[in-house]
């Protein structure tokens, strides 16, 4: 049984069933200790997804949920609010965008850490942060304790953030872009990291993203988004090596240049369509160099190999 | 229904809590005052405002009955002689200051306390008048008083020396021995109540001596004034049952008797008046020739365009008579007021060379009694504008006004002001219209001798028909803009009973009675 | 740290030195207090005597001059009421009754403004967010002479729960503090709603949430803590705005504090109560602003590394 | 709900201006002018009014009506000469200061701190006790009291668009200060300014009510809403009508100010929200 499993979640701005949806029947599964990506330009919805999962999203999307998502078997969004408490930071962590913003600039990071851990029941919380600083390597874990984010740089703090996602010993951890905000170096070092860190804990790690480079480098599975679908998945190897998708293959691309701060795609003319406005069928059909009439219409999802699912009219032909 | 017995029983349930802090105790006769004046506690350390406490502590020689007769007071009898210069006073024996120390009233206490209070540094009302005519004072015998005039005054004993002034008796030793602190420090007197103290800025509380005193008995224990600027807080605090008697406007007069409570006015206490600057013809610098009024005709026009009875009944509840000078005086009841005639007021003021009116401006300000002040001038306006007199009205306060008045210059203003029947009213022709007077604002030759010979007259009938030609000159004159001799409403509490005020500055708290 | 404690100090005396001389110019202008002290017959030597007595006849600048000399060696001079009170005890003798009053309403504009900027936040576009943000609003578009006589009356006069007026007992501080602190409450609310919704979406807590730290921890703790930093900014305006309403209040509700004195005084001309009234004032000022900015060390860390 | 109020609110703001505009030729009654003998009439709906007087009358027994379609004018120009002067006084030291900086800036940004701790109405009380109350000493008072605002605003504005990359530019171009300040920094700060000034109307508006009951608000005849609540204060049980309607006006016109003002903030600036107290 997966770990994680996500049935045709679908997420509107709003109760009505007209309403534009960020997500739409999105499907998808994590196994214990595997690491999935999810890859896609801003805006595809893949934050949203990560927010659902913990089900974080503000109260508008929340009340345009439909679907299902189980943990271990359990839906999560009918769970009752006592087991949903449980499962954030305890089972399923995570890591945000942001390393600047997400610490709360007037508590220290000590205090932000052991909420943390006092949530996972350590006896000794001191010698507990200490430890958990220890092992994302940050030097002179003990003063560092007593620091306030603002005298931390930004590596520093994201590392901060991970250890604050791993107090709990989670069994799933979304990372979402939690590289983006830091320079190339400290980019791959901190990845170099979470793997180890994965490894250590045996977690599972859903890893959203907009670089392929990244997911290379960390990922088992891989899954494109695109306006609110999911329009390629499989093994990163079958991905990179066979990619079906016109679009998987634009954002594949993309990745020599690593341009990991920038978020546009080179290859492809004009930009993601926002969530009120996507166009009818394939979504992706008006910036698809290979776009044909038949496009208008919403492509099944088909599966080429066992694992390696797309959504494209024109992927058999290709593969043909 | 249901929701207004929860909403019933939800306020009961707070009152109880809170256990209701605001009834005035049993026993204390609470008193809202807009304000108490300096706080200070000798007589001369301040205007006559505070006499509303001080009247509790200090004693005078001469009182008034309620038709403005003397009757004796710390003086059991008193004669004038030497064509009124020289005034003798035989005190009471055994009337017993409220500090042992003290002992009983003697005649050098009252020496002393005429001496302070006509002292350079004296800051009471009347101490420059009083400076000018008193000469020198000898003490015969302990019982017995005798004062030497510069000029004669044939009403010493009504005016300066009486309870509507401030010649308070004060225990000398007590005085002397407290040398510069004692303007603050707690007042000894032959009175009623002593002081049990005084908070600056919010209240002054006495109590009640355990003495068979002398002159009165009252009824309460306790007196607390309290200072409430405010109007509409001291109606609430009189129908809340916090205050038992304050001062109010004529327009809270309807809501209080409807929330039961009981007026008291003290008849024709202050009189509501329009003063015109720059008419001091007597003074080169102080007549304005400029002012359209500087013509007889035109102060006279000014005054027949309002209609005083109109302003009386809306403005005053009816509670006045239409003035026919600035003050009340009784020598005056034969002078008649000027009617509400608008077209002999068009009239005069064509002749006077402004058919069209004139431009000018009204400055005035509130006082207590006095809130009705701003609304008058504007009346006064509404009807001057009916005959063309487009008058600019500039409210401000009293102080920068009254600094203006009396500055020495030749005014192009005209004021509201209030005027106060002066026990000796000569004393209040004097200060409206002599050219000694920094504060006149209409003078004569003609009056300036009619005053001489009023001066000099010493046959009381004489005196009485000297006084009624002059109001009738003023009256002639147009000396100002009369406008009403009104009368002093205090809204009275339920517990209070019989209580009764008839002279400005005499508040006679000592005989307020309880209800039964 | 020394550096900056004697700029400030220095700041302040310059500050408290210009409105010396600010208030005395504009008090000389004003007409002097000999007019309102003669009595109505007074005569033109009675008034040069009572001018010498009060000093008033030495020429403007050495009256300053005076004033400031003697004020550096705290004596503010004497009022000019007959009691001669030295002024600085006047004013320090009502200034309890301010101070506490305003205290008193400060708490009240903080606790409650607060309480309801957080409601409005957490609850953001809902019929109670809409009622908090009303209520907040009327507050500010009453004038307060109005808002105390209209609860003078349906409180105290109709269901006899408080006293009208008058300064005492705590029940006296009800009605008072609840109108001054009216027109501040909309103030807090607006403020505390906003940083609120500032908080509340930003992204150290998503990671609150994220934790699995309880939404009480999430609301009070993380959010509610850095929403009160622009509060704290504002404290002093606050403040102010209580002095300046104190004018007002003290006068619909009796209460003998600093703001009556100051109106009193400015009416009667009383010199040197009106400059040590203000004064006194402007020192509290000072003493807030700098009070703010200690606060400020206290609950910004990034602050403290700043100064 | 937040679209409907918004034009309730621009509705009735319309309403005011043009009340204050073209009501006073629309009402047959004059403002300044009453009879005594038909004083503190109710409103025509309550035993003792008449249809006369729809509002009934006041003190003077003018029309309270007519009052307040005359106060409606004068409290909009208090409102709009006072923001006025302060914006302009304000933003153009507060420009200058963030502009120039370095010594200059600190200075002038103590004078507004010093501007700020200034206990106003007790200079406001001096003032009108020197000439009176007029428009004139309102309007200068109340002035006093927000300017400081507007330079606060506007330097931290000017601090912030100065070192933006297109002025860095308009300077290198070797264009002059006064342009850059009216070119670039300006057109910048105004949307800002726009805010603040809408939300003061209440402010200006409440300040010149409590200065009328201190005596030294908008001088009589003339009616301002304020000094007619401060007129009727002392009858709000026997004759509410005469404070309770301007007070309405006053809390109406206020909330529909600050609907618009929050609207154009979270359009405008969202960075501003509630940070204009």
């Amino acid at each position: 049984m997966s770990l994680l499993s996500v049935r045709n979640l679908t997420v509107r701005l709003g109760r009505e069933a007209d309403a534009p949806a960020i997500l739409d029947n999105i499907s998808l599964d994590v196994d214990p200790g595997e690491t999935v990506g999810l890859v896609g330009e801003s805006g595809s919805g893949k934050s949203t997804l990560g927010m659902s999962v913990l089900r974080l999203t503000p109260p508008n999307l929340a009340a345009g949920t439909t679907g299902e998502i189980f943990w271990r078997g359990e839906d999560i969004l009918k769970m009752p609010a006592k087991s949903l408490h449980k499962l954030r930071g305890g089972e399923i962590s995570m890591i945000l965008q942001d390393p600047m913003a997400s610490l709360n600039p007037v508590f220290s990071v000590g205090s932000q850490l052991k909420e943390a851990l006092r949530r996972a029941g350590k006896p000794d919380l001191a010698k507990a942060a200490e430890a958990a600083l220890a092992e994302v390597n940050i030097p002179s874990p003990a003063e560092r304790l007593r620091a306030y984010p603002h005298q931390m740089s930004g590596g520093m703090r994201q590392r901060v953030v991970s250890a604050i996602g791993l107090a709990q010993d989670p069994a799933l951890i979304i990372c979402d872009e939690p590289t983006t905000a830091l320079d190339a170096t400290i980019q791959y070092q901190f990845l170099d990291l979470l793997r180890e860190l994965q490894r250590a804990h045996h977690m599972a790690m859903l890893f959203v993203t907009h670089d392929f480079g990244v997911v290379a480098r960390i990922c088992d599975r891989v899954a494109v988004m695109y306006a609110g679908r999911i329009v390629e998945t499989g093994p990163v190897r079958e991905i990179f090596r066979n990619p079906q998708h016109p679009y998987t293959r634009a954002l594949l691309a993309a990745v020599p240049s690593t341009s990991h701060a920038l978020d546009r795609l080179p290859m492809i003319e004009g930009a993601p369509p926002s969530v009120g406005a996507r166009p009818e069928g394939c979504a992706f059909h008006p910036r698809c160099p290979l776009a044909i009439d038949k496009c208008r219409m919403q492509p099944a999802t088909e599966t080429l190999r066992p694992g390696h699912t797309v959504a494209c009219w024109r992927a058999r032909e290709e593969v043909a | 229904m249901i929701h207004t017995t929860r909403a019933a029983l939800l306020s009961a349930a707070a009152a109880t809590c809170l256990a209701l802090p605001a009834l005035a105790a049993d026993g204390e006769l609470v008193i809202a005052t807009p304000t108490l004046s300096d706080q200070t506690m000798t007589p001369w350390s301040g205007s006559g405002q505070r006499k509303t406490y001080l009247d509790l502590v200090y004693e005078y020689l001469v009182y008034l009955d309620p038709e403005g007769n003397t009757e004796p007071g710390l003086a059991e009898s008193w004669e004038m002689s030497n064509e009124g210069k020289t005034w003798t006073f035989h005190l009471r024996e055994g009337v017993p200051f409220s500090d042992e120390s003290c002992g009983d009233v003697t005649a050098e206490d009252v020496k002393y306390s005429i001496e302070r209070l006509v002292a350079e540094d004296s800051r009471a009302g009347p101490a420059s008048t009083m400076r000018r005519i008193i000469d020198t004072i000898d003490t015969p015998d302990d019982l017995t008083v005798v004062v030497n005039l510069k000029a004669p005054d044939f009403l010493l004993d009504k005016g300066y020396f009486g309870e509507a002034q401030q010649l308070g008796i004060v225990c000398k030793s007590y005085i002397e021995g407290l040398a510069a602190g004692a303007d603050t420090a707690a007042p000894v007197g032959t009175g009623p109540y002593v002081l049990d103290h005084s908070t600056d800025g919010s209240e002054v509380v006495l109590t009640l001596r355990d003495i068979d005193h002398w002159r009165v008995s009252p009824d309460w224990e306790t007196v607390a004034i309290r200072i409430v600027p405010e109007e509409a807080t001291r109606v609430a605090m009189l129908q809340a049952g916090e205050a038992d008697i304050a001062p109010v406007s004529f327009d809270s007069i309807a809501g209080l008797k409807d929330a039961g409570l009981r007026i008291v006015s003290a008849e024709k206490t202050w009189s509501p008046v329009i003063r015109l600057g720059g008419t001091v013809q007597t003074d080169e610098a102080r007549f304005n020739k400029e002012n359209p009024w500087s013509d007889v005709r035109v102060r006279q026009a000014m005054n027949y365009a309002i209609d005083k009875q109109a302003i009386i009944d809306e403005l005053f509840a009816g509670e006045g008579t239409v003035a026919n000078g600035d003050t009340p005086v009784a020598a005056w009841d034969s002078v008649q007021p000027y009617p509400y005639d608008p077209d002999k007021a068009r009239e005069l003021l064509a002749e006077a060379g402004y058919p069209d009116g004139f431009d000018m401006t009204l400055k005035t300000f509130a006082t207590t009694p006095g809130a009705e002040l701003p609304l008058m001038a504007e009346a006064a306006a509404l009807y001057w504008a009916d005959v063309g007199i487009n008058a600019t009205i500039e409210p401000g306060d009293w102080p920068s006004i009254r600094t203006e008045w009396t500055s020495g210059k030749a005014l192009d203003f005209a004021m509201t002001h209030r005027g106060f029947p002066f026990p000796n009213p000569e004393n209040g022709v004097e200060a409206g219209f002599s050219t000694q007077s920094l504060f006149a604002s209409f003078t004569s030759d003609d009056l300036e001798a009619l005053m001489a010979e009023l001066a000099a007259e010493t046959d009381p009938a004489a005196r009485t028909e000297k006084l009624t030609e002059i109001g009738q000159y003023i009256r002639d004159q147009a000396g100002a803009v009369f406008m009403v001799l009104a009368n002093e409403p205090w809204a009275v509490g339920p517990d209070v009973g019989e209580w009764v005020i008839d002279t400005a500055y005499v508040y006679n708290f000592d005989t307020v009675g309880k209800a039964e | 740290m020394l550096r900056q404690i004697t700029g400030r100090l220095i700041e302040a005396f310059a500050a408290l030195l210009l409105m010396s001389l600010v208030i005395f110019l504009l008090s000389r202008v004003t007409g002097d207090p000999v007019a309102l002290l003669l009595s109505d017959s007074a005569t033109e030597a009675d008034r040069q005597m009572l001018i010498e007595q009060l000093h008033l006849d030495q020429p403007m600048w050495r009256q300053y001059l005076s004033f400031v000399g003697n004020a550096l060696q705290g004596d503010f001079g004497q009022s000019v009421n007959a009691g001669r009170q030295d002024a600085l005890d006047l004013v320090m003798s009502r200034l309890p009754a301010s101070i506490s009053l305003a205290a008193v309403a400060l708490a009240f504009t903080l606790v409650v403004g607060i309480a309801m900027g957080v409601v409005a936040a957490v609850t953001r576009g809902s019929w109670i967010d809409v009622l908090v943000r009303v209520i907040a609003l009327l507050g500010q578009s009453v004038p307060s002479f109005w808002l105390g006589i209209v609860l003078i009356y349906i409180v105290s006069v109709k269901w006899g729960l408080l006293p009208t007026s008058g300064y005492g007992t705590w029940q006296h501080y009800i009605l008072p503090a609840l109108t001054l602190g009216t027109f501040t409450l909309a103030a807090v609310t607006r403020l505390v709603r906003a940083s609120m919704l500032d908080a509340l979406g930003s992204e150290y807590v998503k990671l609150a949430r994220v934790k699995g730290v309880s939404e009480a921890t999430v609301i009070f703790k993380h959010a509610l803590s850095n929403s009160l930093i622009p509060v704290v900014t504002f404290m002093g305006a606050f403040f102010a705005t209580m002095i300046t309403g104190a004018v007002v209040v003290e006068t619909v509700f009796a209460w003998p504090g600093i703001g009556r004195l100051a109106y009193e005084s400015i009416v009667s001309r009383d010199f040197p109560v009106i400059q040590t009234v203000v004064l006194v004032i402007t020192a509290m000022f000072i003493l807030a602003n700098f009070a703010v900015d200690m606060l400020y060390l206290a609950i910004d860390p990034r602050m403290r590394d700043a100064g | 709900m937040q679209k409907y109020s918004f034009y309730a609110a621009i509705g009735l703001l319309i309403l005011f201006v043009l009340t204050a505009l073209v009501g006073p030729y629309l009402i047959e009654h004059d403002p300044l002018r009453g009879s005594l003998r038909a004083r503190l009439d109710p409103p025509f709906w309550i035993e003792g009014g008449s249809i006369e007087h729809i509002l009934g009358t006041d003190r003077l027994g003018r029309d309270m009506l007519a009052r307040l379609v005359q106060g409606a004018r004068i409290s909009l120009a208090v409102c709009v000469v006072v923001i006025g002067i302060a914006g302009s006084i304000g933003t153009a030291i507060g420009t200058f200061s963030g502009y120039v900086g370095g010594w200059v800036d600190r200075l002038l940004m103590r004078i507004v701190d010093l501007a700020l701790s200034l206990p106003v109405i007790l200079l406001a009380l001096l003032i009108g006790a020197i000439s009176g109350p007029s428009f004139a000493n309102i309007v200068i008072v109340i002035s006093l009291v927000l300017w400081s605002q507007y330079a606060r605003m506007s330097r931290g504005e000017a601090l912030r668009v100065k070192n933006e990359d297109y002025v860095a530019l308009a300077r290198t171009s070797g264009l002059g200060h006064g342009m850059i300040i009216f070119r670039h920094i300006l057109p910048n700060i105004a949307p800002s300014l726009i805010v603040v000034a809408t939300l003061q109307v209440g402010v200006v508006i409440v300040l010149e009510a409590s200065l009328s009951f201190l005596g030294v608000g908008v001088p009589p005849p003339n009616p301002s809403w304020g000094s007619m609540v401060a007129d009727g204060r002392g009858l709000v049980v026997t004759a509410w009508w005469i404070s309770l309607f301007p007070g309405i006006a006053i809390l109406l016109v206020v909330m529909a100010v600050n609907i618009v003002g929050d609207a154009l903030t979270d359009r405008i600036n969202p960075a501003l929200r509630g940070r204009t107290a």
